[in-house]
């Protein structure tokens, strides 16, 4: 057989990450280099997928099967569609990025115990979710999806728990309060929704008898598998709450906030950027291929949670005194809109969700990285701390200027695209729900321009006044994130192109055709 | 006479000694409730025996005893050594670990 | 000829990246590459504009395509480019007018350090108001609207140390990010009912559509309308808008950007033309706009915040035409080119002014300042001449026939806007007479006194490299400012002649806007003397005002309607009270309710657990008895409830 | 020796003498439970004439030796198919050789030997006197604190009796899970118990809890086996024999030459009721099922943590073992009344035991609870009533007992002045003091806690699986909740050691001998590939998932 480039793929950071927490302690910054390396090797890998896979060609590809757990009708499938390969491409890219900004946010602040190594379970826990996070997106069995989509809660609870914003108010003894505070409450939260997922997972093997994804959605295309109406839609409630938490949607989002605000910058742009994008995925693709029936059902409720959490993140954007919790915010009214997009059932919707989730990665890691150097170097997370830096530091003050006006979706940069087909795709179906979902942009310039003027703008805090601007490393980091927002704002067609296709499976999937213009004058 | 009213001693003196385990407070008589409680098995056994006409009841009964005697080299020891630490045979002295 | 259409584009959107990444290092050339890269651009135009006119008139439609933007499904969005005279025009206007206010800019921004990057951002604004009007799609035109949009925010904010600007640059992109909401359900509404929104199809099959959609439509260009061209209800952010550069206020908030509205409604015209509805609206917010925005102009002090009053008024003389429909589109576009001469000139002549006068915006802190600035003097007063329509001079002839226009649209709706606009004419020449007696004439009120009185705070800092609290020294401009005023006194005075002598102008548009000759009940000289008699019933209370009695240092408390001018009518109070406290209070409570209720709950489970488990784990009371008990109660219910369930 | 067989003896005595049969005894099927029995006799007098300090390598080697010889005839047995095809009933139909027993023995022989380890460990009390010590009393009989102690600890005396009872209670494990009659079954019950009534008594440290644990112990055991024994008698009068096979044919109705006599008592439903909820309470007692559960937090605090260690692990394996027996061969002819009962049973012992261990603040007491917690989860199992109930069910044990052992063992490790340093707050900053201790503990937690990956997870679904297949959905709902509610108390030791500042006077961790590394790595191992390679035991326990009737 060929070389099974998807498992090697999900393997080379999961090595990466024994082999960064094995570096002795002395060797701090051999780690550092070590873990970068990893990350680039796993980017030149995704790429290798983007440029093998064939978006007009089979519906998964460089496919891999083997047997795993007989008893459980558990193989170790994995698969790639377009959804995938985007999602794996921007995990894979964005993770380098991290690693370069989080250099020295877990340098061990004493010298102290020689067997405590900071610095390398850091990097070593970032590769650990990416390993997860990819793999996740490549498995097209169940059974395989759901351990690592639990298992990746570890790791990612460790770095939110145990390397937090050293940016704190209160004190030490309070900031690791506030810290296990919010590693726990995310990982009880998403624990939750896992274990209820568990319960659907099970139930759909009753059901099904396997996990297989393509066999069932087979099966359940040729009505070879019948489901009762209950069990569908119970089933499908059990998979999407915990898709639910995992990429927030009102009102089960409030362990992001904590999350991210606790959390240093780079870890913060790990979970939203991230791994919260595993959850609306496996919207697009379990929830929809495995319940066709159960998610139209669900449609009306699920769109107007998503609006909710569109409008709500906003408001709560414009009410916080946090820059972190800001972008929190923000994000969730931004999931808000992946999720509509998902499903309003419409190919304008779901390209536009599934290319949203690419920019809102790019984006997010653009704000929240220079967020987070901003943070770091003012030691303080409050806005009102801020004041005037745009004269002390045009650079940084520019850079963030411009990861706002994307997380606004300012046309010409990325997320304008999919914001628009999402609002497009939604409205054609479902006007007034499109309509109101438009007032979010409007928000989203409230709260971005807000942020920028109190941080930003105005006579120049004592405070800031000596405050660096973007140093050498830093500016590696935004720059490339910067031109990538432009480009895909310019020209998102290569993303499309290897999307479109998947979501017409979707599409087809669940029976859903796009509704059709009054006049037809399009050509 | 009617076996069963074997049966309905066995009963009795299986409660009685229940009852004896929960209300007494020295480990020596609580323990000898259980003793009661075993021997009422015991007769209930050598009852049902009697009523099916087949030995196999009469036999456990002897298996019993001899667990019983068993129990209480052990039971004793234990309480014994309890007792000469504490002085006291009371088992609700023994309360160091709750919650 | 049509592959020069992505370099009028390129051009200025190079000079804004090589601006704005080059850094200090361009410090020193960096205005000279902005100015030459926007005069580049003009001279593209120019030439584009020959081969328009070698051409046959329903020739004279370039379109260029340059790849594939958004191609998702039925949603094909190109980047497409599409060159006819409508569009022609306006990158002649741009890139022109555009050019000279770059050339004026290089003196005017000579003391800031950062000059370099205010070009950047000039040459921005002319690649984004470009793409605006070259764009073949709404939704590539969207981007230019937005564009242009950032263009001015990042301008009007351009001293950001100053809080007023930069409130008043974030308060400008939301009041037009409420349009821009407009312009995207616009879009949306045209591809669900035409599967598209290029230009070509949705205006040729705009008849087909039912005509709720298109009233729909329409309303929804409307409101983007009002949001870019400050028209009523959102146009309370033109006023904070002059906290930028006078030259940027010239360019962006009086010639160019603010018309990009009146573009949109003539480019739409097929939409229009088949909603009614729609058009009236159009007619109506026109109508109020241009009384407002006069009246405001009335009672400003502030320089430049008369001119832009003066300016909102205007462009609602520009959209009631547009609302008129074939018989206005003409005259619309017409008044915006000469409006875009005179109403630049003006403001670059009051730029001038604050220039030689420590940056003072105050007019009562002017007067008599003809003789000590001449040049500035003649070309505002030809400007002025121009706006008021002084026979001959190119304002009268756009404005005037805007007037005719409004009269023959019929009915009682004809007559109601006609008179508006009679009205209109009248205070405009009120307001703009007393700013130029204000300015020029009288005695010299800025003698022996320092500029800067605390009330009236400078909207130009840039003074602060100059001593502020020194007597002003009143002087003319140098060179480099005075030849775009001179260049523009020229256009608007001969423009309007020259547009309209033999109707040049109509027959230029006519095929793309298309045109029906309406019918007025009144003829066309009544109307024209009925313009003249209100123009000098203007002047006439303007000069008894400001011209004979001396005009007081300290603004009189005025009538109430002149104090509520002052404040643009209370607009803003409304804003105030009913949107941002309001809002304020809002997100506040939200805030409050996310954390006490959404998460109040997620917390109140898991204390609800711990509570429950602190009061189970007493049961574990650690006395062996009490264990039997438990265990005794145990066995008796599995006996109970397996005998039970043999029973049931 | 089984009753029936006593039986013949008796009715035969009066014929005559040559119609006596010796009866037939398979020893080969048997070997596993006499080989531990022989290696404890063996103990018992090494103890009677080895001098002192011989005694305890002596005892190592000679349990150390059984136990693998024990095992290796279990694999034996396996290996000729008696697990499957060649499975009958042996010893004149007391003792069951099938796949469960088998499996079943093969496990507790696992635990027993890991478990010895740690009974083994002699390293990490501080040497008194110069003489090694382990973690059982110098000298059981001295009063704590009194001179002849101080003597006994100063001559260096240690326990080493400890060995014969420890393999004295891994025999009667062995049998308790293949007994194929009920006085067999309680036979076995006190064999394993007894013992391990003593051994909690016999802590080094902390003697007085130790000595409490054991007399709660003794005393709530024997009264749940007088509960038992009386349920035996019960179902005796109900079927007329103690018989697994007989009791149920009576139970199914299928029993033929009914004795006109007895009619009034045989087949008498209340009997029948009565007794199999008496004797099934006696398992859930064993079990550590709510309400028969208030014994486990006590006593798995009071004992000396290895016994505590071992017990959790092996007794849960037997009992269930026995449970499931009586469940599937005796009594599946009234599952219907059974399942109900069982199914309350579960559910408060699921959410029972997470609940209460939320609030603890003892890690040994917290690791009862959730052995409580955990009993619940495999009653789900075992009320799935199918085949793949039953291998589901020895698969979770499979698992868990190695988790247990392995957690205890670390449990042992941290010690300050007063011995284990037990309470939570002294774990503070574990992570940050040996990162390598902490990292072991917390993957034995997220086993606990069923994290993918672990064997813990690869039981539960199992067992979920299982149970919703058999129409127990709600109760798999029921059991992911409170997985959810016991996964709060397993991340709070987590957060403990790794998130929160270490104590300036928290406690040390010591440094083990082989003996517990291999304990603790076998817990580790196991977990780690039952969690990502469970195929093949999954393979071996749905192969020993048939009882012999």
């Amino acid at each position: 057989m060929s070389f099974p480039l998807l498992t090697a793929t999900a393997a080379l950071p999961a090595v990466g990450a024994v082999a960064t927490a094995a570096v002795p302690a002395a060797w701090r910054t051999a780690a550092k280099w070590l873990a970068l390396l990893v990350s680039l090797a796993t980017l030149a890998l995704a790429v290798t997928v983007l440029v093998r896979f064939d978006p007009d060609g089979a519906r998964y590809q460089l496919t891999e099967s083997h047997a795993w757990i007989k008893d459980f009708g558990v193989r170790y499938e994995l698969g790639v569609d377009g959804i995938a390969v985007a999602l794996i491409a921007l995990t894979a890219l964005l993770i380098p990025f991290i690693v370069l900004a989080g250099w020295n946010d877990a340098d061990p602040l004493e010298t102290g115990s020689s067997r405590w190594r900071p610095t390398q379970g850091f990097f070593a826990l970032i590769l650990a979710v990416e390993a997860m996070v990819v793999i996740s997106f490549e498995a097209t069995d169940v059974f395989l999806f759901y351990i690592f989509f639990e298992a990746m809660l570890i790791p990612m609870y460790f770095l939110i728990g145990g390397f937090g914003d050293r940016a704190h108010a209160q004190g030490e003894e309070a900031a690791s309060r506030q810290r296990s505070y919010a590693a726990v409450k995310f990982l009880l939260y998403n624990l939750v929704g896992g274990l209820i997922m568990l319960a659907a997972v099970i139930g759909l093997y009753v059901v099904a008898g396997n996990f297989s994804l393509q066999e069932i959605a087979q099966a359940r295309a040729s009505g070879s598998l019948h489901m009762a109406t209950s069990t569908e839609r119970w089933l499908f409630l059990g998979f999407f709450f915990a898709f639910a938490v995992k990429a927030p949607l009102w009102p089960l989002h409030t362990w992001l906030p904590n999350a991210m605000q606790e959390s240093t910058a780079p870890v913060a742009v790990l979970i939203t950027a991230v791994v919260d994008k595993v959850g609306t995925f496996a919207m697009l693709r379990f929830c929809l291929q495995l319940f066709p029936q159960a998610s139209k059902w669900a449609t009306p409720v699920i769109l107007v949670l998503a609006l909710i959490s569109i409008v709500y993140g906003a408001l709560l954007a414009v009410g916080q005194r946090d820059i972190k919790r800001l972008v929190a915010y923000a994000s969730i009214s931004h999931f808000g809109f992946i999720i509509m997009g998902i499903f309003a059932m419409t190919s304008q919707g779901q390209s536009g969700a599934t290319l949203y989730m690419v920019n809102h990665g790019i984006s997010t890691a653009a704000l929240m990285l220079v967020a987070g150097f901003l943070i770091s170097r003012r030691g303080s997370r409050l806005i009102a701390d801020y004041g005037g830096v745009q004269k002390v530091a045009p650079v940084l003050a520019g850079t963030f200027l411009i990861g706002g006006l994307a997380t606004l979706s300012l046309p010409g940069l990325a997320p304008f695209v999919s914001e628009f087909l999402v609002l497009v795709g939604t409205f054609t179906r479902h006007p007034v729900i499109g309509i109101i979902a438009t007032f979010g942009i409007v928000l989203a310039a409230l709260y971005t321009l807000v942020l920028y003027q109190r941080t930003m703008t105005g006579p120049v805090k004592p405070e800031v006044s000596a405050m660096p601007d973007l140093r050498a490393r830093e500016l590696v980091v935004v720059a490339p994130l910067i031109v990538l927002l432009i480009f895909l704002g310019v020209y998102p067609k290569p993303v499309t192109d290897i999307v479109n296709p998947a979501v017409k499976q979707t599409m087809s999937d669940v029976h859903k055709k796009d509704p059709k213009p009054e006049v037809e004058a399009a050509k | 006479m009617n076996p069963v009213n074997y049966l309905y001693l066995a009963a009795l003196l299986f409660t009685i000694g229940a009852t004896g385990v929960l209300i007494r407070r020295n480990a020596i008589v609580v323990f000898m409730c259980i003793e009661l409680m075993l021997n009422a098995c015991n007769l209930a056994f050598v009852a049902f025996s009697r009523m099916h006409g087949n030995l196999d009841g009469q036999i456990i009964a002897f298996f019993t005893m001899v667990v019983a005697a068993a129990e209480v080299v052990v039971g004793l020891a234990i309480i014994v050594s309890l007792f000469r630490t504490r002085h006291s045979a009371s088992v609700d002295d023994a309360s160091l670990m709750k919650l | 000829m049509e592959n020069l259409i992505a370099l009028l584009i390129a051009a200025p959107l190079l000079g804004a990246a090589v601006l704005l990444v080059g850094g200090r290092r361009l410090d020193a050339v960096g205005h000279w590459i902005g100015t030459l890269l926007s005069f580049v651009s003009f001279v593209i135009g120019v030439v584009l504009f020959a081969d328009l006119l070698g051409k046959g008139a329903e020739h004279r439609t370039l379109t260029q395509h340059l790849f594939s933007w958004v191609p998702v499904a039925g949603f094909q969005a190109d980047v497409t480019f599409r060159l006819d005279q409508l569009s022609m025009t306006f990158v002649l206007l741009i890139t022109g007018v555009g050019s000279l206010i770059h050339l004026y800019s290089v003196g005017y921004m000579e003391h800031d350090e950062r000059r370099r990057r205010f070009f950047g951002y000039l040459n921005l604004f002319l690649a984004a108001m470009l793409l605006l009007v070259l764009a073949d799609n709404y939704l590539l035109l969207y981007v230019g609207w937005e564009g242009v949009g950032l263009a001015s925010y990042l301008l009007i904010g351009f001293w950001q140390h100053k809080p007023s600007a930069a409130t008043a640059a974030k308060k400008a992109f939301l009041v037009n990010r409420v349009g821009d909401m407009g312009l995207s359900i616009a879009i949306m509404l045209m591809f669900t009912t035409f599967g598209s929104f290029a230009f070509g199809p949705v205006l040729s099959h705009a008849g087909d559509a039912s005509e709720g959609r298109l009233t729909a439509i329409g309303l929804m260009l409307l409101l983007a309308t009002c949001g870019k061209s400050a028209q009523v209800p959102l146009q309370s952010w033109l006023g904070d808008a002059m906290e930028g550069p006078t030259p940027v206020s010239a360019l962006i908030h009086a010639a160019t950007m603010v018309t990009a509205g009146v573009y949109l409604i003539v480019r739409s015209g097929a939409v229009f033309n088949a909603a009614p509805d729609a058009q009236l609206a159009v007619t109506v917010v026109g109508a109020v706009t241009l009384l407002f925005g006069a009246i405001v102009g009335c009672a400003k002090d502030d320089i430049k915040k008369a001119l832009a009053g003066s300016t909102m008024s205007q462009i609602g003389y520009m959209v009631l035409a547009a609302g008129l429909g074939p018989i206005g589109y003409v005259f619309a576009i017409m008044h915006l080119v000469t409006h875009g001469f005179f109403k630049a000139g003006l403001f670059l002549g009051a730029g001038s002014v604050m220039h030689g006068m420590n940056d003072e915006v105050d007019m009562r802190k002017y007067g008599g300042l003809r003789r000590y600035m001449p040049v500035t003097f003649v070309t505002f007063g030809l400007g002025y001449l121009a706006i008021i329509g002084f026979p001959g001079l190119s304002g009268f002839f756009s404005k005037d026939k805007i007037i005719e226009a409004a009269f023959a649209k019929g009915g009682t709706d004809g007559w109601i806007l006609g008179g508006v606009a009679l009205l209109g004419a009248a205070i405009t020449a009120f307001y703009m007479t007393r700013v130029m007696l204000m300015t020029f004439f009288g005695e010299e009120r800025w003698k022996n006194q320092p500029t800067r009185s605390p009330e009236a705070p400078s909207a130009e800092p840039a003074a602060e490299h100059q001593g502020e609290h020194a007597e002003p020294h009143p002087h003319e401009s140098p060179k480099v400012m005075t030849i775009p005023m001179i260049v523009l006194a020229v256009g608007s005075v001969l423009g309007g002649g020259f547009f309209s002598i033999g109707d040049r102008f109509l027959h230029w548009l006519e095929p793309v806007t298309g045109y029906s000759e309406g019918h007025s009940p009144v003829g066309a000289w009544t109307v024209t003397g009925a313009t003249m008699v209100c123009l000098i019933i203007g002047v006439g209370i303007a000069w008894a005002q400001y011209g004979r009695k001396p005009v007081p240092a300290v603004a009189p408390r005025g009538s109430l309607l002149t104090r509520a001018a002052r404040r643009d009518l209370l607009q803003d109070d409304f804003n105030h009270v009913v949107l941002v406290r309001g809002g304020e209070h809002l997100t506040r409570s939200l805030v409050y309710v996310d954390h006490t209720l959404v998460d109040g709950v997620v917390n109140g489970t898991a204390a609800g657990f711990g509570g429950l488990s602190s009061r189970l784990r007493r049961v574990q009371n650690g006395f062996a008895r009490s264990y039997a008990v438990s265990m005794f109660g145990g066995a008796a219910l599995l006996v109970a409830a397996t005998l039970l369930m043999r029973a049931v | 020796m089984s009753a029936a067989a006593v039986h013949s003896l008796w009715t035969t005595a009066a014929d005559p003498i040559s119609k006596i049969d010796a009866p037939k005894i398979e020893y080969g099927q048997l070997s596993p439970t006499l080989i531990v029995v022989g290696a404890a006799l063996v103990g018992v007098l090494i103890e009677a004439f080895l001098p002192r300090k011989a005694r305890y390598y002596a005892q190592v080697f000679v349990s150390v030796v059984a136990l693998c010889a024990a095992f290796a005839a279990v694999v034996g047995l396996a290996a000729d198919g008696y697990g499957t095809t060649k499975a009958h009933i042996a010893a004149m139909g007391a003792i069951a050789v099938d796949g469960p027993s088998l499996f079943l023995q093969g496990t507790i022989l696992l635990a027993g030997l890991v478990g010895l380890f740690t009974f083994a460990e002699r390293r990490l009390d501080p040497a008194a006197h110069g003489n090694r010590v382990d973690s059982f009393a110098a000298q059981a009989a001295s009063v704590p604190g009194s001179d002849s102690e101080k003597a006994a600890v100063k001559a260096g005396f240690t326990t080493t009796e400890v060995f014969p009872l420890l393999l004295f209670a891994i025999a009667g494990m062995l049998v308790f899970p293949s007994a194929n009659d009920l006085l067999t079954l309680f036979v076995a019950l006190e064999v394993f118990s007894l013992p391990l009534y003593l051994l909690c008594a016999l802590a080094r440290r902390k003697r007085l809890m130790s000595q409490e644990a054991a007399v709660k112990y003794f005393l709530l055991g024997a009264f749940a086996s007088a509960f038992t024994l009386f349920g035996i008698a019960l179902l005796y009068g109900y079927a007329g024999s103690v018989s697994y096979a007989r009791i149920a044919q009576v139970v199914d109705g299928t029993v033929t030459n009914v004795d006109p006599a007895l009619a009034n008592t045989m087949g008498n439903d209340a009997l029948l009721l009565l007794g199999s909820a008496l004797i099934v309470m006696g398992l859930l007692f064993k079990v550590g099922a709510v309400p028969f559960h208030m014994w486990t937090p006590d006593v798995y605090q009071g004992a000396p943590t290895p016994v505590t260690g071992f017990m959790a692990a092996a007794t849960k394996v037997a009992a269930f073992g026995a449970l499931l027996r009586l469940l599937y061969v005796v009594l599946p002819g009234m599952r219907w009344d059974w399942r109900p009962v069982m199914w309350a049973v579960a559910i408060i012992t699921m959410l029972g035991g997470a609940i209460v261990a939320i609030t603890q603040t003892d890690i040994k007491r917290l690791l009862a609870y959730s052995s409580i917690a955990h009993a619940g989860f495999i009653l789900a199992g075992v009320i799935a009533t199918s085949k793949d109930g039953v291998s589901s069910v020895l698969f979770y044990l499979a698992g868990y007992s190695f988790v247990t052992i392995g957690a205890f063992a670390v449990v042992t490790l941290v010690r300050d002045a007063g011995g284990e340093a037990t309470h939570l707050s002294k774990w503070a900053g574990l992570g940050r003091r040996s990162p390598l201790v902490a990292a072991v503990f917390a993957v034995f937690l997220l086993a606990f806690a069923g994290i993918p990956l672990t064997s813990g997870f690869a039981g539960k679904f199992a067992v979920f699986k299982a149970a919703a297949a058999g129409g127990a959905a709600p109760l798999v709902v029921i059991g992911v909740i409170s997985s959810a509610i016991a996964a709060f108390f397993y991340i709070r030791v987590i957060v403990l050691m790794f998130f929160s500042e270490p104590r300036p006077e928290g406690p040390t961790v010591a440094v083990p001998s082989p003996l517990t590394m291999v304990a603790i790595a076998a817990g580790v191992a196991v977990t780690l590939v039952l969690g990502v390679a469970p195929q093949y035991f999954l393979d071996l326990a749905s192969q020993a998932g048939v009882f012999v009737r």
